[in-house]
């Protein structure tokens, strides 16, 4: 039975139509914890001694840096998947996750460069965790430049899948040798996201924060692979009655 | 007739083309020599013969895109270089490749002529690529286009440009049956109105008063 | 939640001001708050383009059909 | 006359357009390499102050150097540049037209994207405002002296490596001035001198190279 669930996912069709279901839950409860994990970290949380209020920034900054990570491997599993049991919609999903990824590592860096300038005086420090998300902005924006880069989709979506997985090897190796060019250069200094005992009232708005973000990705990743599915499945029949019915009236 | 242009061309008093004693070097190898023809109004001639024998280099010297290493072409009496502007504003030239953007759609390759001297109004543009067999196909970007398909659109161009002298460098590649017999009568209508036309091609081209030319066995029959 | 909700900030303009931390924070806050409303409303309007593609498709096929129905023996490729 | 060269720019923005996925390889091409600079010689801010306004401009010089092959190249193997060659309507301003959009499209987007490098090589301040307007002007030039190096290796195959070749000597004297400004500034000095040098420059690249691309183009279509 698995096996067969496992094949279900292959038809577009059956991942609109599901996705169409849950997307609505999906959405309500990602953002509720957000609204939540939001005001209980910025106004009910209380201000950090060190660093006053600015650390709040915490619950933005950490959750997209999670997010930044996770979703390049989740991209890249997407891609094996789609290599080994050719399933497009893996591809599918590898495609939009690289652009959600993108834009949460750049929402971590820009978040990570504010937070900056209160605690350090400027908006840029080369920081070894900052430099690795840098870095990780890149590998992100390479795979994006390659998938584009080609016209024929399957191409791109094994050239880009390979880039990836090749990618995964590497993020360990980039992260290893950025902490360590960093300890070489840098003189004892407050690690930004360093593992500063939070004190427990901190800590759990940062997790809702977290788990809002979580279920924020999904989504984003289930929005934008719809779209995706029917670009790709244009030349369908399904999605032809599709495009007649939304003429006229909306429906999800 | 032809679908666009109502007028025909002002009588010629001297030859709207004339190659005087011209010969061609590629490579330091003499393609051809002390080549001499005549081309009036209303007159049409294909070049012929074998592979390499410099039929496109004929074609690119007439339109002034490669110099010939000796004689001279002539328009209207005068060498061509004296007055590259009128020269070029009656000229059309369509080489081996169809001067086609792939990420343009067809209108706007031909909305946006390259050389920025064509504006034609959208209703031309749409009658111009239906007369060439691309009806509904028009807001479609080049790059899904067949070779064939591209030519078309080319060739779309040379019934909306006015220019009176054509030079088509192997016009039938890539082209299907029905677009050969649809080449043909634009090149019958354009003599008509008494243009002339300068082509290359291996097929044989049923039109009316066309002269060949082959250039390896060097007979000219008028 | 331990004990009674205990807000941090007096006012709202204290709340907005975070003791001088404000503007770096709602910065922040605003940054995400637009990266994420884009994520989530490119696709949608990504969809509804791709879907008026397909009309537009299936008006360009019509047009086709019209044309070689008048002359079937014209130019087809 | 100009309508030749508004139409071929307007023409060039909308093929420019249809390739929006190209356009940003440059863009981060330059911001990589800034990232590089720190990894490669230390993260401290001093350090990296020193290096920033010749670092800078060395990207951006690179930069236009990425983005210079396609600039004839596709014309060139679609049949277009025949078409350009018998432009009767002045075909200098054609081309004036194709380079201006490169300029565009590639030379103003680094100097909006100038800032960020600030920042990530910790530029002092007081060399911000001279660095968006050295590199506003010096892009100007380095997409007009790298379009002759194009045009001249269009035909070619390869032409990557000998475009870069030709090209890079002639850019020396951007390079010199444009840094010059950005340095005079910090030091406090006026920086108006070396802005101006940098403006004839571009000036007389812009009078000047779209002849030399037309008469290049023109080889090439004879070979």
């Amino acid at each position: 039975m698995a096996w067969q669930w496992f094949h279900q996912w292959g038809s577009p069709r059956w991942f609109y139509q599901r996705s169409g279901v849950w997307l609505p839950w999906l959405g309500g409860a990602a953002g509720l914890l957000l609204a939540i994990g939001l005001v209980w970290g910025l106004a009910l949380a209380p201000a950090d001694f060190k660093q006053g209020n600015s650390y709040r920034i915490i619950y933005l900054h950490v959750p997209a840096s999670f997010l930044a990570l996770a979703g390049y491997y989740l991209m890249a599993i997407a891609g094996a998947i789609g290599l080994v049991w050719k399933i497009k919609l893996a591809y599918t999903a590898m495609k939009c996750a690289a652009t959600i990824g993108a834009a949460l590592t750049f929402v971590a860096l820009f978040t990570g460069a504010v937070w900056g300038k209160p605690t350090w005086g400027t908006y840029w420090v080369w920081d070894a965790r900052i430099t690795s998300m840098l870095v990780l902005l890149f590998l992100y924006f390479g795979v994006i430049a390659l998938y584009q880069a080609f016209d024929r989709v399957d191409v791109a979506n094994k050239a880009a899948a390979l880039l990836a997985l090749v990618g995964t090897v590497n993020v360990p190796i980039i992260y290893k040798s950025v902490d360590w060019w960093y300890t070489l250069h840098q003189p004892a200094s407050l690690k930004l996201t360093g593992e500063s005992t939070l004190h427990a009232s901190m800590l759990q708005p940062l997790l809702v924060m977290v788990v809002g973000f979580y279920l924020f990705y999904a989504a984003a990743l289930l929005l934008s692979m719809r779209a995706e599915v029917i670009a790709r499945e244009s030349g369908g029949g399904w999605v032809k009655a599709l495009a007649a019915g939304q003429g006229g009236g909306q429906q999800l | 007739m032809h679908p666009l242009a109502a007028h025909s061309f002002p009588p010629l008093d001297s030859a709207l083309l004339a190659f005087d004693a011209v010969s061609c070097e590629r490579g330091g190898r003499s393609i051809f020599s002390l080549l001499s023809f005549e081309l009036f109004g209303a007159a049409a001639l294909q070049v012929q013969g074998d592979n390499g024998a410099g039929k496109t280099s004929l074609l690119r010297i007439a339109a002034g895109l490669l110099a010939p290493s000796g004689g001279r072409v002539l328009s209207r009496g005068e060498p061509v270089d004296s007055d590259r502007y009128r020269f070029g504003s009656e000229l059309l030239y369509l080489g081996h490749h169809a001067a086609i953007k792939a990420n343009l759609t067809a209108v706007e390759n031909l909305q946006y002529t390259i050389d920025g001297r064509h504006r034609f109004e959208l209703a031309a543009i749409f009658a111009a690529l239906a007369a060439v067999g691309l009806a509904g196909y028009e807001d479609l970007p080049c790059r899904t286009f067949s070779a064939g398909q591209r030519r078309r659109v080319a060739l779309a161009l040379l019934l909306l440009s006015d220019a009176r002298l054509w030079l088509l460098d192997e016009p039938f590649t890539a082209i299907d049956r029905g677009g050969v017999a649809m080449i043909e009568q634009l090149m019958a209508g354009h003599l008509g109105r008494g243009g002339a036309i300068v082509l290359t091609s291996h097929q044989p081209v049923s039109l009316a008063g066309l002269r060949t030319l082959n250039l390896t066995s060097g007979a000219d029959d008028e | 939640m331990s004990g009674p909700i205990d807000w941090q900030f007096e006012s709202w303009a204290a709340f907005w001001q975070m003791a001088g931390h404000g503007p770096y924070v709602w910065a922040a806050v605003a940054v995400t708050a637009v990266v994420m409303v884009a994520l989530l409303v490119a696709p949608l309007r990504r969809q509804r383009r791709l879907l008026a593609e397909v009309r537009a498709e299936q008006a360009r096929a019509a047009r086709r059909a019209a044309a070689t129905a008048d002359k079937p023996a014209g130019g087809k490729i | 006359m100009n309508s030749a060269l508004t139409r071929s720019l307007r023409r060039e923005l909308l093929l420019a357009a249809r390739r929006r996925g190209e356009l940003a390889n440059p863009l981060l091409f330059f911001v990589m390499v800034a990232a590089l600079v720190p990894l490669g010689i230390s993260p401290q801010a001093s350090v990296l102050a020193e290096l920033a306004p010749g670092m800078i401009w060395v990207m951006a010089l690179l930069a236009t150097l990425l983005s210079l092959e396609p600039l004839f190249a596709e014309d060139y193997r679609d049949g277009t540049l025949d078409q350009l060659l018998l432009a009767p309507a002045g075909m200098v301003f054609v081309i004036l037209g194709k380079m201006l959009a490169h300029w565009l499209v590639t030379g103003l987007p680094l100097t909006l994207i100038a800032p960020l490098l600030a920042v990530l090589l910790a530029l002092p301040a007081a060399g911000w405002l001279p660095l968006l307007l050295g590199l506003l002007v010096g892009t100007l030039a380095l997409s007009m002296i790298g379009a002759m190096g194009a045009a001249l290796t269009v035909s070619l195959q390869r032409s990557g490596v000998l475009l870069t070749l030709i090209v890079m000597p002639l850019y020396v004297p951007v390079i010199i001035f444009g840094s010059a400004v950005v340095q005079r500034a910090i030091e406090g000095f006026s920086w108006l001198a070396p802005l101006a040098l940098l403006g004839s420059i571009s000036l007389l690249a812009l009078a000047l190279c779209p002849l030399v691309v037309v008469g290049a183009l023109r080889l090439t279509a004879s070979d």
